[in-house]
């Protein structure tokens, strides 16, 4: 395997809060290589945005703080990053796509205006000469084109209130392609679309991955959206990563108690006579985890051990890593 | 007029721009000049809002009046006189109803017209159809038709019946340029509009920009037909007036000599100021007397007793103490300098025990009610003295209510006794020396109007009064004066309480300040002022 | 503080529910802000001022309207910490006695007018149709009027005098009650839980009484809180004006009018009263700022 | 477009009806006589029923309500009982220097309130912020009729920095007014001494009268700034790349701006209403203290025309604050 | 079988929106005449993409807004014009359960009072025997009894449901109309809604109108299925049979759109995005052909010039309804003021939004002022402006010009 392009290792972030220490991220551990894509899934509250603006260091702090561990990317440990680089980083190396493409565009520029800030913010980011705004525009011409946006430069003079979710999301994709970065983020990049216009978008994504070259973490909540996109899936729950394998096996052999659950609760359109199960109890308060496992609450198979010793991601087969003390390599709910 | 000194524009404008280093820059200001004269700055509170002499007048109005019009007679010094002005002299006729003035030849308005008798009658005749301002004064007895220009200078008015106090008004009428007033006559206006803001007169002084409510400025008339007391050399380039509506600031231009003279000092600043270097304080006693009128018709007032009393617990040294002593108690009903004036013996002055007395006496032996006070809203002397009354009446278990409303409200709540208060406090300035601008305040005839609020009701004083007016005899007429003063201290419709001293402060390089008291409160005649620097 | 992101929030918000938990976070919100325990101390100070007044005054016969003419205008001394006024009355204890006043005139006005505004705006907001319309446009004009100007006018026709003022400033003041509480209501009936209510077949009444009203509460309370400083600062205009109260009683705004005569030389006068009001309105203000906080469901996520 | 434009003019045309309606009844609710008020103190009783009869008091209250309108609508306010003075008159004079003070005072609020707002935004909760929230929150709490005392008492009494009261100096012959505001004139008749006198005669109430409109300009500003500064386009700007002081003071700042503008429209009629104070206090000529003068003379025609121009001044305000949102937001313009 | 139990025909529901400064008022087909027929015991699911116009029937079908045509009859009854007072019995009987159940309990209430709110209403119970059936009912969703005293805040997303679902059971009701019951909710949570649901329709004859945009949520709890598309149910039938053989063009779209767990990639299916509602293509979707001209449009050569701008839809980009943090389904479920967003003048979605953010800062009255002046300028009903979404994402649909150019 090569050198990862994004290495996390044991990174521990904790928000402050009046009602206590939200230990929001415990211990990720996680490594992507080039050109790899890799999905992120998890329920609400697992933090697996907060990971993902991790990266690129945009939660405020405060209240967040680090407690541990260290992100690197391309070697180079962003947490320890000095402002001014970390500005380089963003959109230049690691660009983000965000949830909802109506908020996450300024409602009062024109498409013109935001491309052409982002342009320029990353020349000056990286020390060269700034780009006049008219070529900046081309520039932003041609990425929108490159989005399979018609028209581009009609387009660019126009509002985001003018665009429907799916262009919004395409522009955001484009802007996201500015710096010509090596790693996407795309945080939910779906969830707020339509399910016709998400098949395209998720289309639109998958053949950027292609046709740059780009690494992918794709974040969703939806196993269907990380499965048909992804090659590999980390599981989150309540601020660990309980499983991360190949998108095929995890899907086939879930191994960690909470994936065969997270799975088995999925109601699958093709197969209704399968009733869906969900998993008893709740997620967990973050202020005050469950000792040990912190799954171990809602986990039918959980000991004695489970409440003491937390279970490290260990690697059960090749490429299969798994948070959980009573997993075996021939475990399989089916 | 072009090579003012603009010195204080530049040093305001300094002080604009920030120098921090330029402190108090108008300290150092001088009195204002207009190249070789010298400019006098007067401030006063109120504003003239219309300078038609015969539309309207209050002291500041009368002030500017007095400064571009004449008169055919002039009241001056203290105690007033009356000289000639336009008039060089006056005669009367045995019945007391034919006047005849005979003009100085010489007088001319600004703009280069000759004053005659045509003016004259003019003049009398437009105050009179205008039925405004100083109408009042001749109304009754003086018809527009009695007016006659005999020849270029000579006037004869006839009255319809002897009115003695006529020749005490005819100062306030001002003699208008009747060319002028006809010629920017609007829909047979009389020139009303017109006059508002411009003069048409042949004062020593000639209007020079009119802003009614910040500032007037007039420059003096070089040839005037009366000429200048102080001298051609020593005569001022002109008079402003400067609205200053807050005393602290009014004050503050005083001390930093933005301005010359100031009126409306408090007796308060007054001792503040004296000892501020380069600022002379005058006062004189006053001839505007305030009193606290009763309800003689309606309420515990209408009982005599209970207004004895009142006047007895009343603290009349606290009001001395109020004006820090700048104020004179009331003798008798007839402010001082009023012709026939006579101290009544018995005036009240506060003596508690003959207060319960009195009270004793009355339908409230023991107090316990409620009376209103009524003063001018916004006017502080009355506000104390009623504080001041307040606290003496605490001690006949008499309750006041303070109530400070505008003066239209207090007008027209005077005009029935059901709605007039228990008490008003009313300042009375007369327009005039006769005693009977002061008596005939108490007449039946007044009632309705603010100065009758009292409803004073005593048919034989009402009748004393009417044939004093009438009377051609100047002893008998005085005798008859003497009895109604003392008939209203005994009936007791006011406590008439005292006359304030007036006072102005000046820079100590102002010459001539001449005192009439026969002017309102802060009215002063620029004519003789001027400035020695 | 209120950066956490929504899910980590919410997730907080639901484990860590109930009354103690709300009285706390209101006791860490406004212990946290120096603004809001500055507004809480000179709230309680002016209360404390109005309740206790007349017992703690140095000199409890100028409340009434002594005339000490001796002592008129002294200096800020021992004797009379804030000097004495035109008439000679101890300064400290004029404004020590206004502070009933002033706070009796603020929350007069201010509950007047909600009681006036509230009912109408809550009204107007679930209503529509043309009462809605009649309400906001009779609401609009009177905000259209310029308020001092109106009140002013109001009370120079009435006559000066503290109940006067008072019509005034509340003829002035309600229409913002109108305004807030109707689109409050406006908002929330468009909530689920009102649709919610229907399906249940609650009378509209009953939608307005139980729904509608508590979860318009907050905002009101806030606004509530800040107009009693502005309402007091409303009167003093007036007072300043000389449309305030009647002599004898002490009234800071009209202390401040008076006092004006007398400035520069005898400061004192001005400066001790209008200190005070100051201090109150901003108290008030603080005050609300800080409830704002405690009422803001967005803080109660942190 | 312009349907709306004058869709709200008819609406403010029914607006200022009810203004005088309301205006009216006020004035007549008094138990004054203005008669006797017109015919000054020593007036006798026919004169003041001559001035009864002259200013139409004798009339039933409806017919003087009819006439009043009719001359409204031919913009005749009537004429002051105290001084006789046409209204219309007195207002045309006094209203450009209460304007030419609100303009000012307006360009302070905002010339200061919107960057101390985005410094107190960048550092929210810091000490920076607390100052600044317990300075916005004093400039609503402060008396201004006090607060202008004290300053005339700091800068023209004490220190004779800048003069007490008025709007020019006596002596200073004025110009003919061209716009009426003395800055602009002065300007325009290249007259920098004139500027700069005026300025200095203006800058006491100016700042009296901006300061709470500064302080709630900066309260939105600031809260808004902070709303804008976490909105989810700004984290996705900083993403991107782009320059932080381009996400303040563009992304950001566009964005704060339109609740800025609402506040700035509320608070001009506000400003307006307390002229009343501040103009008493400086003894500025404007409306302001026309209004009070004669409300406390019980001289009502000036209160009504007063209340009417400002509640006039107080709609195009709030037109041209809507017009304004439609410039700055794009969601507006699109049809 | 029996009458059905609800049934609707001809179903339809127009606003007019917009009138305002800068736009005319236009009429907009949320409901564009629509029959259904549900039968007792039986749960017919509607299914379709935001701004179909599935909430606003299951609205119109509960009487909760007034139909601008069509008949709706339950159990025999016709209630299309029932006054709201005789409406009040026939309310007990049909219930609603909302998307975001968190918005669906008022936040002042504790739980015992939310669930016998209705009781109380309907006079059903008091004082004990109250509180005993309350908590029998919360007993019956599956909550414990410590429960009551609660407030919503305090539960997690799941147990608000059931309390949503106690308070909908308290009447006995024998129809419920679920919005999206579980769309808010986490997966692992919505398919322990989704068992209980059935559970209790089983034990307690409940018929289910289901709306939702899930299909697989839909095919595991309803037999039969109607798609919305544009205002029309363009087909309907038994579940089994419409998903696994779709005879509509737009059903086809819809199916193969759904990423499938183990399967890489999704189906292309549709170009373009849904048409805006309120700007519908030229054909009417009457006919199968025509209503999903989308496939047709992906077919065709894209014009070498399409004049998309001229065929943008201009609407303001947000939706009024809600509060921050809803997600896609609700703001689905929020037809009406959806709709209204559609059209509204820019003003109120402005002012709204100014609103909003502007209580914080005490100066609601301003905004409030804007937006009520805003709202009846734009000559909306009050109900239809409420608070800014910005994140709320019905976002306008864009119409392309190669689609309009098909047949």
């Amino acid at each position: 395997m090569t050198a990862p392009l994004l290495e996390i290792r044991d990174y521990r972030l904790a928000f402050d809060t009046f009602d206590g220490t939200l230990h929001v991220l415990d211990g990720i551990d996680m490594a992507v290589a080039p050109g790899e894509t890799l999905g992120i899934v998890g329920e609400t509250g697992c933090g697996k945005s907060v990971l993902a603006r991790s990266i690129l260091r945009l939660n405020p702090m405060p209240p967040a703080r680090v407690v541990s561990g260290e992100i690197r990317f391309r070697g180079a440990d962003v947490l320890a990053l000095p402002p001014a680089d970390i500005r380089r980083l963003r959109g230049a190396a690691v660009a983000m796509v965000f949830q909802d493409p109506a908020t996450y565009l300024n409602p009062l520029l024109t498409v013109a205006t935001q491309m052409e800030d982002a342009i320029r913010g990353q020349d000056a980011a990286k020390g060269g000469p700034v780009r006049r705004r008219a070529a900046a525009r081309d520039v932003a011409a041609e990425l929108l084109a490159a989005v399979g946006l018609p028209e581009p430069r009609r387009l660019l003079a126009s509002y985001p209130h003018q665009l429907s979710g799916g262009m919004r999301q395409r522009v955001l994709i484009a802007m996201a392609l500015v710096g010509d970065p090596s790693l996407l983020v795309a945080d939910e990049p779906t969830t707020a679309l339509d399910v016709t216009v998400q098949a395209q978008v998720l289309a639109l994504i998958a053949s950027l991955v292609r046709e740059r070259g780009l690494t992918l973490i794709l974040i969703s909540h939806d196993l269907g959206v990380v499965s048909a996109s992804c090659a590999r899936v980390a599981v989150m729950y309540a601020g660990t990563v309980v499983e991360e394998a190949p998108t095929g096996p995890l899907l086939e052999r879930p191994l960690h108690p909470y994936s065969q659950g997270l799975i088995a609760a999925v109601p699958d359109l093709d197969r209704p006579e399968v009733r869906p199960k969900g998993i008893p109890g709740s997620i967990p308060s973050l202020l005050d985890p469950p000792s040990g496992c912190r799954f171990h609450p809602r986990c039918e198979r959980a000991t004695e051990r489970c409440m003491v010793e937390k279970p490290l991601l260990r690697e059960l087969l090749p490429g299969r890593r798994v948070a959980c003390h009573h997993a075996t390599a021939g475990d399989s709910p089916q | 007029m072009t090579n003012r000194v603009n010195r204080r524009h530049f040093l305001q404008g300094a002080a604009a721009l920030g120098a921090a280093g330029t402190f108090a820059p108008f300290s150092s200001v001088a009195f204002e000049r207009d190249g070789n004269r010298k400019i006098l700055v007067f401030t006063g509170n109120q504003a003239v809002p219309v300078l038609d002499p015969h539309w309207r007048y209050d002291w500041s109005t009368r002030m500017i009046q007095q400064s571009v019009y004449d008169g055919l007679l002039k009241y001056v010094g203290t105690p007033p006189k009356i000289i000639p002005w336009l008039a060089e002299k006056y005669e009367m006729s045995p019945d007391g109803k034919t006047y005849t003035f005979t003009l100085v030849g010489n007088a001319k308005f600004h703009n280069g017209d000759p004053v005659d008798a045509e003016a004259v009658r003019y003049s009398f005749e437009r105050a009179l159809k205008m039925n405004a301002g100083v109408a009042w004064m001749l109304k009754a007895f003086l018809k527009p038709e009695n007016i006659v220009a005999v020849d270029a200078r000579t006037v004869k008015f006839t009255l319809d019946r002897p009115y003695a106090p006529f020749i005490t008004y005819v100062p306030w009428w001002y003699i208008v340029n009747p060319k002028q007033v006809k010629a920017n006559e609007v829909d047979g206006d009389l020139g009303k509009k017109w006059m508002t803001e411009h003069e048409a007169g042949s004062g020593p002084f000639k209007l020079r920009r009119f802003d009614a409510t910040s500032l007037i400025h007039m420059d003096t008339v070089p040839d005037y037909w009366n000429g200048w007391p102080m001298g051609e050399k020593n005569r001022l380039s002109g008079f402003i007036y400067r609205i200053i509506r807050e005393s602290a600031p009014r004050k503050a231009a005083l001390q930093r000599r933005e301005v010359d003279v100031m009126a409306g000092v408090t007796p308060d600043d007054f001792q503040q100021m004296e000892k501020v270097p380069g600022v002379k304080m005058v006062n004189f006693p006053g001839f505007t007397s305030f009193g606290i009128k009763f309800n003689c018709q309606v309420g515990p007032t209408a009982d005599v007793n209970v207004r004895k009393a009142i006047a007895y617990a009343f603290d009349y040294d606290a009001v001395l103490a109020i004006h820090n002593g700048m104020a004179e108690l009331m003798t008798s009903p007839f402010p001082t300098p009023i012709t026939g004036h006579v101290a009544v013996p018995d005036m009240p002055r506060r003596d508690m025990a003959k207060a319960k007395e009195y009270l004793k006496k009355s339908k409230y032996p023991d107090g316990g009610f409620e009376l209103e006070y009524v003063h001018v809203q916004g006017l502080e002397d009355p506000r104390r003295i009623g504080l001041s009354l307040l606290d003496a009446l605490r001690q006949l278990d008499i309750k006041v209510n303070i109530v400070a409303q505008p003066w239209p409200t207090m007008t027209a709540r005077a005009g029935k006794a059901e709605t007039a208060p228990a008490m008003m406090s009313v300042y009375v300035t007369p327009v005039g020396t006769d005693p009977d601008t002061v008596a005939y305040q108490y007449h039946r005839n007044s009632w309705g109007l603010y100065y009758g609020v009292s409803h004073y009701e005593n048919p034989a004083v009402w009748q004393l009064i009417a044939d004093a007016r009438g009377e051609t005899d100047t002893a008998k007429r005085m005798a008859m004066y003497a009895e109604i003063q003392k008939a209203l201290v005994a009936d007791q419709p006011e406590i008439f309480c005292m006359m304030a001293n007036r006072i102005w402060g000046m820079r100590d390089y102002v010459r001539d300040f001449a005192y009439s008291p026969v002017r309102s409160t802060s009215e002063i005649d620029p004519y003789p002022l001027w400035i020695e620097a | 503080m209120t950066d956490v992101p929504a899910s980590v929030a919410a997730e907080v918000a639901q484990r860590r529910g109930g009354a103690a938990r709300r009285w706390r976070l209101a006791a860490w919100l406004i212990g946290r802000s120096f603004a809001s325990m500055l507004g809480l101390v000179l709230v309680a100070g002016i209360v404390g001022l109005a309740l206790l007044g007349p017992w703690i005054v140095p000199y409890p016969e100028h409340v009434i309207g002594q005339v000490n003419l001796g002592d008129k205008l002294k200096p800020p001394s021992m004797a009379n910490w804030f000097g004495t006024d035109e008439v000679g009355n101890d300064i400290l204890t004029r404004i020590i006695v206004g502070a009933r006043l002033s706070l009796l005139v603020g929350v007069g006005i201010t509950f007047a007018a909600a009681a006036i505004g509230v009912p109408l705006g809550i009204l107007a907001g679930t209503a529509g149709g043309r009462l809605r319309e009649t309400i906001m446009r009779f609401t609009d004009l009177f905000l259209s009027v310029p308020g001092l100007v109106l009140a002013i006018a109001l009370v120079a026709a009435l006559g000066p005098g503290i109940g006067n003022a008072m019509i005034a400033l509340i003829l002035v003041w309600w229409p913002g009650y109108v305004r807030l509480s109707e689109s409050k209501a406006l908002a929330i009936r468009e909530e689920p839980y009102i649709e919610a209510a229907r399906v249940s077949g609650a009378s509209r009444f009953r939608i307005l009484w139980r729904h509608v009203l508590p979860n318009a509460i907050s905002p009101l309370i806030v606004k509530m809180s800040m107009d009693i400083g502005q309402a007091i600062l409303a009167v003093a205009s007036l007072g300043f004006i000389g449309l305030g109260a009647k002599p004898p009683t002490p009234e800071w705004g009209a202390m401040i009018s008076i006092a004006r005569g007398y400035l520069p030389d005898y400061w004192w006068y001005a400066v001790f009263p209008g200190l005070f009001i100051y201090l109150s309105v901003l108290g008030f203000n603080l005050l609300g700022d800080g409830l704002r906080d405690i009422l803001d469901p967005r803080s109660h996520r942190t | 477009m312009l349907t709306y434009i004058l869709r709200r003019i008819g609406l403010a045309g029914l607006m200022l009806f009810g203004l005088v309606c309301l205006t009216f009844v006020i004035a007549n609710i008094a138990p004054s006589d203005p008669a006797a008020l017109a015919a000054g103190p020593d007036a006798g009783r026919s004169q003041i029923e001559n001035l009864r009869r002259e200013y139409g008091l004798d009339r039933p209250l409806h017919e003087q309500f009819v006439r009043y309108v009719t001359d409204l609508v031919q913009l005749e306010f009537g004429r002051s009982v105290a001084t006789g003075r046409a209204v219309g008159t007195d207002l045309a004079r006094y209203f450009p220097a209460t304007l030419e003070l609100c303009l000012v005072a307006m360009a302070i609020g905002l010339l200061f309130g919107v960057p101390l707002g985005i410094v107190s935004a960048l550092h929210k909760d810091g000490p920076i912020d607390h100052v600044t929230r317990i300075f916005a929150v004093s400039g609503v709490a402060l008396p201004p009729f006090w607060f202008g005392l004290l300053l005339q008492l700091a800068f023209a009494a004490w220190l004779g920095w800048l003069p007490t009261s008025g709007r020019l100096s006596v002596f200073t012959e004025p110009m003919e007014p061209i716009t009426g505001l003395l800055l602009v004139d002065s300007l325009l008749a290249g007259n920098g001494s004139l500027f700069l006198e005026a300025a200095s005669y203006i800058a006491l109430p100016a700042l009296v009268l901006s300061f709470p409109c500064l302080a709630q300009i900066l309260r939105v500003n600031r809260s808004e700034m902070v709303e804008a500064l976490r909105a989810d386009y700004i984290v996705a700007a900083r993403a991107h790349g782009v320059r932080q002081r381009r996400i303040v003071v563009v992304h950001a700042l566009k964005n704060a701006m339109l609740p800025t503008l609402a506040i700035i429209g509320l608070r001009w009629g506000w400003m307006m209403s307390s002229t009343v104070l501040v103009e008493t206090v400086f003894d500025w000529p404007g409306t302001g203290l026309y209004a009070v003068s004669s409300a406390i003379a019980g001289d009502f025609k000036p209160v009504m025309g007063v209340t009417l121009i400002v509640g006039l001044n107080f709609m195009i305000a709030n037109l041209i604050v809507d017009l304004l949102y439609g410039v700055l937001d794009p969601r507006l313009r699109s049809a | 079988m029996t009458a059905p139990l609800l049934e609707a025909s001809g179903l339809a529901k127009i606003y007019e929106v917009g009138g305002t400064a800068f736009r005319r008022a236009h009429k907009v087909a949320a409901v564009a005449g629509v029959d259904i027929q549900l039968a007792r015991g039986a749960a017919l699911g509607i299914v379709g993409e935001s701004g179909c116009g599935k909430s606003t029937l299951a609205r119109l079908v509960l009487r909760l807004i007034p139909a601008t045509g069509g008949r709706i009859a339950f159990a025999g009854q016709d209630i299309t014009d029932l006054p709201e007072r005789a409406l009040r019995p026939v309310r007990r009987r049909m219930q609603l359960i909302h998307q975001n159940p968190s918005a669906a309990l008022d936040p002042r209430l504790t739980v015992e009072a939310a669930v016998a709110e209705p009781l109380k209403i309907h006079g059903v119970a008091r004082g004990r025997a109250l509180r005993e059936r309350v908590a029998t009912l919360l007993a019956d969703v599956g909550l414990p009894g410590d429960f009551l005293t609660r407030h919503p805040h305090e539960l997690s997303g799941g147990q608000k449901q059931r309390v949503c679902i106690a308070r909908a059971l308290a009447l006995g009701p024998e129809l419920l109309v679920l919005d999206e019951p579980t769309s808010a909710l986490d997966v692992s949570v919505q398919a322990q809604i989704l068992d209980f649901l059935a559970e209790l329709r089983a034990r307690h004859q409940f018929s289910y109108l289901f709306i939702s945009h899930n299909l697989a949520v839909v095919r595991q709890v309803c037999e039969r299925v109607a798609v919305m598309y544009l205002g029309r149910i363009v087909e309907e039938g038994p579940t089994a049979q419409v998903f696994g053989d779709p005879r509509h063009p737009y059903t086809r779209a819809l199916l193969g759109s759904v990423p499938r767990l183990g399967r890489a990639g999704v189906d292309v299916a549709a170009a373009g995005e849904p048409p805006n509602p309120a700007a519908p293509p030229p054909a009417a979707p009457s006919t199968p052909a025509a209503s999903w001209p989308r496939t047709a449009a992906a077919a065709a050569p894209r014009p070498r010039r399409p004049s998309w701008a001229r065929t943008i839809t201009p609407p303001p980009a947000s939706s009024l309804h809600g509060s921050g943090s809803r997600r896609r389904g609700q703001a689905n479920s929020a037809v009406a003021t959806v709709l209204a967003s559609f059209h509204c003048s820019p003003a109120p979605a402005l002012r709204t939004r100014t609103f909003h953010r502007m209580g914080r800062n005490g100066l609601v009255l301003v905004n409030l002022r804007l937006l009520a002046r805003s709202s009846r300028a734009a000559g909306l009903r009050p109900g239809a402006v409420c608070c800014p979404m910005p994140r709320c994402s019905c976002s306008p649909r864009w119409w392309s010009d190669g689609a309009r150019s098909s047949p």
